[in-house]
């Protein structure tokens, strides 16, 4: 369903150590993205939850980005094992809702891959547009709270 | 045919930069590791590395006139060496092409000739045939060199190692369309 | 909209327009217009500069007249200055965590090209900031207190400027040094560009002051291997490698190393010049000291039973210091005439020389040393002196291998051994189980006879069970009993017709043989079994004079197990072997043994013991003529002797059954080894037996409790193959010439015949010199103990082993430094192919008065060169190596220039890409050396060649390069190329990066934490980098930043507690369900588990703020403060919904 | 082991000798060889100069027909090796490629799916089939032989993915595994001209002769070559050198298949030995024991 001058919504949820440091590289060095993707910082990407995934598409995003420490350099030991380890149960739980696999995407970008950074963005955007919108809060059934148990759920 | 040396300059450089990681040409840091691992290029009117120079002078032209990219071997030192990433053998390559197209290459050079054969034969064919090729190509260039290949060549067909008749392929004719699908596409 | 946000906050936007940074890209006022729109925003403001005082005081300004509750400024990055406007916020009297940023420059207007999207997506994030701080609550930093001792890592000249202004400023410093002294590359540099000052001397007053320091610990030939804890209070473990050497004791006097036999690399020279295995770094190395290089342990010794000192003694034959050789192996083995003839030598098996031709010929230098010895005996055997005489008796009982060992040991310690002997000739197995041919009686009775010397008693024709029984010896006052009667039982065939006349067993026929019984033997002689006993039967068949000796073996060679060299032998007297054959049933005519009628085999699956089991062959049945049969296929012990009352536990191989180590039996104060307990073994294993039984009856009469420590420690512990680390031999000693083992001379087989004359003959001494210096010496430290002989300071100790520290310090600076580029990966330029091609570090070491010429620049020839070629960027300013400049090769190659003119008359040309000299100082030198005639060629060198093209160029290195200034491709002969090698990161540097959880830049170095305004920090608080770890740089640049890291620390320390964010998680008690996932989870183990509440509890000491848990918690009861769940959310509608959020107002 | 073969055009012509002795020796190493059925010419370097996209279409044309046969495409002329593995790269890496070449592909209704691999005889016998599992199969050691082995430029330049593009070793380890003497060849990767010496054979020859005489001051009886061009370039032009440089350089060049095939005892016309212009009788004979 690719239509003409669609911008798809991108929330992209990065540790503050690696990939946050990574995406203000690419600033400095004044490597252009799409402007499609906003940013949320949180310490580690261990700190990811799926309900921050959940909400995203509930408020009209259309893809999610994750970042974190490649693995083995986690300013918290292995916070970003753990997220890789939750990744696929939270790709289930996507799909579970109908949401398809091509709209969350899990990167590991280090504090000097700023290029690194900007070429995902890109690409993942395009992919994203590919896709089409997903309105996934307006279409039937799925209101905040009837989704908000499987929420919890979520945890793992 | 394009008129001024810019409007050459720009036209090339699109072109340049089209083909993969023709982008690299920027990076060129002019430090002639190209030149010196060149096995031909003493024999060039002007060095590989001056090639680059050139393009960023805008006298490009006179580049092509010369023989130095019909001197190229192919046989990519530059490429492996340099420390820019430039595949400088493939950009020879398209300046060729381009030569060709725009008719700026150096007319007492055989090269040029030899190439456009080729590909005559190849498409005839759908395989070359080093014997036609070879004839073809000395009646077109300098009919009485021949002979000087002559005796190698009698003695290559003794030992049955020339294949007077060249083959024609049976996918010939489809081969024919996807060539006519490119040229028609004008992006060769 | 959710119920959270009443209308009661009043928030501040502030959107900055950092100049054109900003502003140039984002609209800012329709930025500023539309925050104004947003809920609960009671002001929004431009300004150009936020960060600068006036913006600051603008918020404050705000906060106290409109009573502001909340403030979102909107401009750069959080990690650029979060914390300034923190401050703003908390001095006009709000709680600074009231605070949230929009970071709308580097994320923002520097990343998108389009004004109108750019304007777009900064409204978004600052509406996600203005949702998310009015979720924000007030909280109090955390200050914890700042340990004052500092960890420096890296002793190069960066880490010694860090480490001697810390300590300066009163705090303690460890100092940790990967290699054995401080100094770094700088300390193997001859001059210094661009004031020519020579390195050594700036250099060595500074490492000086770091050994003298008393504020400085120094720990060299360390690493740090494991960090904890955050900043203020790191625990870093360090390990300490032995040097085995006490650094305090030894005075650098280097008699060691004129004693050590063994040469290596110097890699402080580069390689250019060879070092001992005990050596000293370099000569003004701190600390001086010197260590041994034990990379590896010798593989011959470690898997001697009792670890002779093999690669001692050989390295000491190879130098002739005889006497120390046969002292040394005296030290260890009791018997070392006897070994020197019947080892089955598992060192030879072990030898490294093996991977690569052939085996050094230990046991044959041993050999070698005993012969040499018993030339002269009276001058060059040296009694052992019995130190503290002891009144204990202990019973010996056996006077085999095992006994004799046993009592030797136990004799040297003081005690009072008695050895009961059934026969009445000494030695057990060695007298009447090893022919006359192998060991010879007299030289058995010699190693006896300097046993009685010593004071040993032995009793012979005393039988246990018969004159005497194990029980009454302790009335006869024996405070200890030994037992090791040996496996001297013949094991049966279990075949008929065993019984038959002419049937004979193996054991029993050498031991009648030996005790010089008349045996006849038949014509044609069988012999059953592939162990040592049946070819030892054989061979002395074969003396005795049968025509036709044929050994009747069930497998193939490849399973025998008699030793290799005697099979061998074996064969070469004519001896047939007849494999895969086993007896079925010995023929007899009229009650005489005719002959033998066996079955073919093939070899099945492996079993038990890891050979293939032999399976008969259906129909192969068919008979061996013979007239005598001899069956020589196993042996036990004989246990008739045993005193039931004692009880000793058997096994079931009729074997007795002791601890393995301890050798102790089942009863108190009675120990058991050899055959007995092992089974039919090896002499040397038999040693070993005695001698741990040695160790323990000795701590059994201290009343010491028994332990296999003591007994590991002296090197008797088990043995295996894989104790020996895999090397790849081949690659290793590529370089080693191929050299065959020496031959042993023997008689030839003739003069074997009909007589019992020792077969092998004495080794002459040329080629026991040839054969010892076939040793690779691959320990390298091949533990002969010279240097220990000679240290009069007592300060070598081979047994110092590494030890780990623990430190708790409140910063670290990282000063790791830099590795050079190894142009082997440029073949072109024919690096380690031809002689005179060096890297900028071979120059170095080349031109260094204390290097291998003395300073002179000399080709490999020994010529002076008449023409240097310096190739810059080698391994720099390169796609295929490193990308980066390296920042210093530019000046170096003009100094090397310089040196070169200096002291030859040579020309010299430098082949450059683009001359950098940015340097104070730099730019003069450059022009100095035009002055001085250098040849300057713009172009870089592209390959090195030896093939000529014209007269001029014969016998030259020839540079291909192009002239780029003049358009020309140039051969340039010269006789020396130096390669300009770049910088680059430490092999290590991934590990460190890990241990410290820092990060990297692309080119691979440290990240510091801001590339202008934080140099010298990093992304980790509390750590900081100094010198060429965060990027090529020059020895001013490198103390620059060592000062700098130190101004760093000193000032975190001296302020006495670090803040640390509050943004550690909690758990409600009342909604814990207990079920511990976050405790398995927190890489802190941060979370306890309170019993009695039955909930978890976070420490927030020990939180990092990582937020694992609460993301983890199935039932969503943690939190982490500043990043709530709620907040967060807030924040992702914020950037959603802005549109929706500002038309709601 | 099962391959798909794709011959190139000169091993039709010139370098017959090489295609014969190819087959030959991969029967001997139980190496299957099926030819790309109608394959058309790679394009070469020529092509190239003309038209770069067209070339590759007409080069992945083959890289169809051999994905329809599954096996790994293996090809023993570092031209077609080069030529072949370039299409492949690009049109598996740019987008654009890719697309345009599909199109004209279609036309022909043929499609490419950028899934088959191109490799070097020489890369599968050394590192597919390896050294110890040739070696029981050796019927003639070639001890005392002395061999220049000459790899030129494409079997290792730009794509070298199995030996070093400026040192390579293949050649070296399997014959000196094989008892030949290996002599110092620092110019065994150096260009021979390639096509120079059709267009521009003055200078072309000097390059050859610098080849030619590195070779022989190193005491080479023979050179050992994976490639048509340089193989027919050092023999076929010895004469013309020798008479523009007052040389007398009789030195023969053969393919390393050829050199192979002996070592693997087969005989002479099995691998068109004989076909050379500078015989090679005087070197290989021994092995021959004058049997023809």
């Amino acid at each position: 369903m690719n239509q003409k001058g669609f911008e798809p919504k991108i929330i992209g949820f990065l540790c503050t150590w690696c990939s946050y440091t990574g995406a203000d590289m690419a600033g400095t060095s004044r490597m252009k993205y799409p402007s499609n993707i906003v940013i949320v910082r949180v310490m580690c990407s261990g700190r990811i939850d799926p309900t921050f995934v959940l909400k995203a598409f509930q408020d009209g995003a259309d893809g999610v980005l994750i970042a974190g420490c490649h693995p083995g350099d986690c300013h918290y030991i292995n916070g970003n094992m753990k997220t890789m380890r939750r990744y696929p149960l939270m790709v289930k739980l996507l799909e579970g809702f109908g949401i398809e696999k091509e709209r969350i995407r899990l990167e590991w970008v280090s504090a000097a891959e700023g290029e690194k950074f900007s070429t995902v963005v890109k690409d993942f955007t395009a992919k994203v547009k590919k896709i089409g919108p997903l309105n996934w809060s307006v279409q039937a059934g799925v209101s905040k709270e009837a989704s908000s148990p499987g929420l919890k759920e979520a945890r793992l | 045919m394009i008129k001024t040396s810019e409007k050459l300059q720009e036209t090339f450089l699109e072109d340049i930069y089209s083909i993969p990681d023709g982008e690299k040409l920027k990076n060129c840091i002019q430090c002639g590791t190209c030149s010196a691992s060149c096995p031909t290029s003493h024999l060039m009117d002007y060095t590989p590395r001056q090639v680059i120079s050139a393009f960023r002078a805008g006298m490009l032209d006179r580049v092509l006139k010369s023989n130095t990219v019909w001197m190229c071997a192919s046989c990519y030192y530059c490429t492996v060496r340099c420390p820019s990433g430039i595949k400088l053998t493939d950009i020879m390559y398209e300046l060729k092409r381009l030569g060709i197209k725009y008719d700026l290459y150096p007319p007492q050079n055989a090269s040029p000739v030899m190439a456009k054969i080729f590909v005559d034969t190849l498409n005839r064919f759908g395989r070359s045939a080093e014997v036609v090729l070879l004839s073809l190509f000395f009646l077109r260039t300098k009919p009485f060199k021949i002979l000087n290949f002559v005796p190698m060549g009698w003695k290559l067909f003794q030992k049955g190692r020339i294949a007077v008749f060249s083959k024609t392929i049976e996918g010939k004719d489809d081969l024919i369309k996807i060539i006519k699908y490119i040229e028609k596409k004008g992006v060769a | 909209m959710s119920d959270l946000k009443n209308n009661t906050h009043k928030i501040g936007v502030y959107v900055c327009d950092c100049g054109s940074n900003i502003a140039g890209m984002v609209d800012v006022p329709e930025v500023v217009k539309f925050a104004s729109t947003l809920p609960n925003v009671a002001i929004a403001r431009e300004h150009k500069y936020m960060c600068s005082d006036p913006g600051q005081d603008t918020i404050k300004k705000d906060i106290k007249e409109l009573g502001l509750t909340r403030v979102v400024v909107s401009s750069c990055s959080p990690l650029m200055h979060e914390p300034t406007f923190r401050n703003a916020v908390q001095d006009a009297g709000l709680n600074q965590y009231l605070f949230q940023m929009a970071n709308i420059r580097e994320q923002c207007s520097w990343v998108t090209e389009d004004r109108i999207k750019a304007t777009e997506k900064a409204k978004k994030l600052v509406a996600a900031a203005v949702e998310r701080v009015i979720l924000h609550e007030p909280l109090k930093l955390k200050e914890v207190a700042v340990n004052p001792n500092v960890l420096v890592v890296g002793g190069g000249i960066a880490g010694i400027e860090a480490a001697l202004q810390i300590a300066n400023s009163g705090k303690k410093v460890y100092l940790v040094e990967k290699s054995p002294s401080i100094g770094g590359h700088m300390a193997q540099l001859d001059k210094t560009f661009p004031t020519l000052d020579c390195s050594a001397c700036i250099l060595t007053p500074k490492m000086v002051q770091v050994g003298r320091h008393p504020n400085i610990e120094l720990m060299s030939y360390s690493e740090v291997t494991d960090v904890s804890g955050f900043v203020g209070n790191f625990k870093v473990k360090v390990k300490k490698k032995s040097k085995f050497v006490e650094q305090e004791k030894c005075k650098a006097c280097g008699d060691c190393e004129k004693e050590c036999p063994v040469e290596r690399d110097d890699e402080y020279e580069m390689k250019m010049k060879k070092r001992k295995a005990i050596y000293r770094y370099f000569p003004q190395a701190v600390p001086n000291t010197f260590l041994i290089d034990k990379t590896e342990r010798p593989p011959c010794k470690i898997t001697c039973p009792i670890e002779q000192d093999a690669s001692g003694y050989t390295a000491l034959i190879a130098q002739k210091k005889y006497q120390q050789a046969i002292d040394l192996v005296r030290k260890k083995n009791p018997l070392p005439i006897v070994c020197s003839r019947v080892c089955y030598h598992p060192c030879e098996t072990a030898c490294r020389r093996g991977d690569l031709d052939e085996p050094i010929s230990i046991c044959h230098l041993k050999r070698f040393l005993v012969d040499w010895e018993m030339e002269k005996p009276e001058e060059r055997y040296k009694k052992p002196e019995i130190k503290n005489e002891r009144e204990e008796k202990v019973a010996i009982i056996g006077s085999g291998p095992a006994g004799l060992a046993c009592a030797y040991d136990l004799r040297l310690l003081g005690y009072q051994p008695t050895i009961f002997e059934e026969l009445d000739v000494v030695g057990g197995m060695l007298h009447t189980g090893i022919p006359e041919y192998r060991l010879p009686k007299k030289l058995l009775k010699k190693e006896i006879d300097r046993m009685k010397d010593l004071g040993i008693k032995i009793k012979t024709n005393t039988k246990i069970g018969k004159n005497f029984t194990l029980g009454n010896l302790k009335k006869q006052g024996f405070d200890a009993v030994f037992i090791a009667t040996g496996a001297h039982k013949g094991l049966k065939m279990k075949i008929p017709g065993e019984e038959l006349a002419g049937v004979f067993d193996g054991v029993e026929f050498l031991r009648e043989v030996s005790l010089g019984k008349k045996m006849e033997v038949g014509k044609r002689v069988a012999v059953i079994g592939g162990g040592n006993t049946a070819v030892d039967v054989a061979r002395t068949v074969w003396r005795l004079g049968a025509d036709e000796v044929n050994i009747v073996y069930r497998r193939t060679i490849k399973e025998m197990p008699a030793a290799a060299h005697e099979i061998e032998e074996t064969q070469k007297e004519g001896i047939k072997i007849t494999y895969l054959t086993a007896p079925l049933e010995i023929i007899q005519k009229n009650g005489k043994v005719s002959g033998i009628k066996c079955i073919k085999m093939k070899l099945g699956e492996p079993d038990s013991s890891g050979r293939r089991r032999p399976v008969p062959v259906e129909g192969s049945e068919h008979e061996i003529k013979s007239d005598m049969v001899i069956a020589a296929v196993s042996q036990a012990p004989d246990l008739s002797f045993m005193d039931p009352s004692l009880q000793l536990k058997v096994s079931k191989w009729e074997t007795l059954e002791t601890d393995p180590l301890t050798m102790v039996t089942n009863q108190e104060g009675v120990f058991a080894g050899g055959d007995l307990v092992t089974g039919p073994a090896t002499v040397v294993e038999a040693l070993a037996c005695g001698k741990r039984a040695a160790i323990s009856i000795d701590r059994y009469l201290n009343n010491l409790p028994l332990d296999s420590k003591p007994i590991i420690e002296a090197g008797l512990g088990r043995k295996s193959k894989d104790d020996i680390p895999k090397i790849d031999v081949k690659e290793k000693y590529k370089d080693k010439p191929r050299k065959p083992r020496m031959q042993i001379p023997g008689l030839s087989i003739k003069e074997r015949a009909g007589n019992f004359k020792e077969v092998e003959l004495s080794i002459p001494e040329k080629l026991a010199l040839e054969e010892a210096s076939r040793c690779l010496q691959c320990g390298p430290c091949v533990e002969c103990f010279e240097c220990v002989r000679v240290c009069e300071a007592k300060a070598v100790n081979h047994s110092l082993a590494d030890q780990t520290v623990e430190l708790d310090v409140g910063a670290v600076v990282i000063a790791t430094g830099f590795d050079t580029y190894d142009p082997v990966l440029a073949p072109q330029y024919g690096y380690k192919k031809y002689d005179n091609v060096l890297t900028s570090m071979e120059f170095e070491r080349l031109s260094h008065a204390g290097g291998v010429t003395g300073g002179r620049i000399l080709l490999k020839n020994g010529k002076e060169p008449e023409s240097v070629a310096i190739l810059h960027c080698i391994g720099s300013r390169d796609e295929n190596a490193n990308e980066y400049c390296s920042r210093v090769c530019c000046m170096y190659s003009l100094k090397f220039a310089h040196l070169v003119k200096e002291k030859t008359p040579a020309k010299v040309y430098e082949l450059y890409i683009d001359m950098r000299s940015f340097g104070k100082g730099y730019e003069e030198f450059y022009k100095r050396l035009m002055h001085e005639g250098v040849l300057f060629v713009r172009g870089k060198g592209a390959e090195i060649t030896d093939v000529v093209e014209n007269e001029e160029e014969k016998g030259k290195l020839i540079v291909k390069c192009e002239d780029t200034l003049l358009g020309f491709v140039r051969r340039i002969p010269v006789d020396m190329v130096i390669l300009s090698t770049g910088l680059q990161p430490q092999k290590d540097v991934a590990e460190v990066t890990r241990l410290f959880t820092i990060q990297r830049s692309r080119d691979g170095f440290f990240l510091e934490k801001h590339p202008k305004l934080a140099p010298v920090a990093t992304a980790t608080d509390g750590v900081f980098l100094a010198g060429a770890c965060q990027g090529p740089k020059d020895i001013p640049d490198s103390v620059a930043q060592g000062a700098g890291a130190a101004a760093n620390v000193i000032a975190m320390i001296d302020k006495g507690v670090v803040s640390i964010e509050p943004i550690v998680s909690y758990i409600d008690p009342e909604k814990c369900a207990g079920c511990k996932l976050c405790l398995t989870l927190c890489p802190y183990n941060a979370i306890e588990f309170n019993q009695e509440k039955k909930v978890s509890q976070v420490q927030e000491a020990l939180c990092k703020g990582c937020g694992t848990c609460v993301a983890s918690c199935p039932s969503g009861v943690p939190i982490q403060y500043g990043f709530r769940d709620e907040q967060i959310l807030a924040e992702i509608e914020g950037a959603l919904e802005s549109e929706t959020l500002a038309v709601n107002k | 082991m099962r391959y798909s073969y794709y011959p190139g055009c000169s091993l039709e012509a010139t370098a017959k000798p090489y295609d014969v002795s190819v087959r030959s020796v991969c029967q001997a190493l139980d190496l299957e060889l099926d030819e790309v059925k109608d394959w058309n010419c790679c394009g070469a370097t020529s092509y190239i100069s003309i038209r770069e996209l067209t070339a590759f279409a007409i080069s992945s044309r083959n890289l169809a027909l051999a994905e329809k046969m599954g096996n790994d495409l293996v090809t023993a002329c570092p031209a077609c090796y080069t030529v072949l593995n370039k299409t492949n790269i690009y049109m598996r890496e740019k987008e654009d490629i890719r697309k345009t070449v599909s199109e004209a592909l279609a036309v022909a209704n043929l499609k490419y799916d950028g899934t088959v691999k191109v490799r070097h005889l020489l890369d599968i016998i050394v590192n597919d089939i390896g050294l110890e599992k040739i070696n029981p199969k050796i019927k003639q050691r070639l001890d005392g032989l002395k061999i220049a082995p000459y790899y030129g430029c494409q079997i290792s330049r730009p794509h070298g993915t199995f030996d070093d593009p400026e040192f390579p070793m293949t050649m070296d380890n399997l014959f000196s595994s094989l008892g030949a003497e290996v002599v110092n060849f620092p110019l065994k990767a150096k260009c021979c001209g390639g096509m120079l010496m059709t267009t521009d054979p003055e200078n072309g020859l000097s390059l050859i002769k610098n080849l030619l005489s590195c070779a022989q001051d190193n005491g080479a009886e023979l050179i050992v070559t994976a490639c048509p061009l340089c193989e027919i370039n050092l023999e076929a032009y010895q004469k013309k050198v020798n008479r523009k440089f007052k040389t007398d350089f009789f030195i023969p060049a053969i393919y390393f298949t050829q050199l192979l095939g002996v070592a693997l005892g087969l005989p002479k016309e099995k691998l068109a030995i004989g076909k050379e212009l500078v015989s090679s009788e005087k070197v290989l004979d021994r092995f021959y024991g004058g049997k023809r």
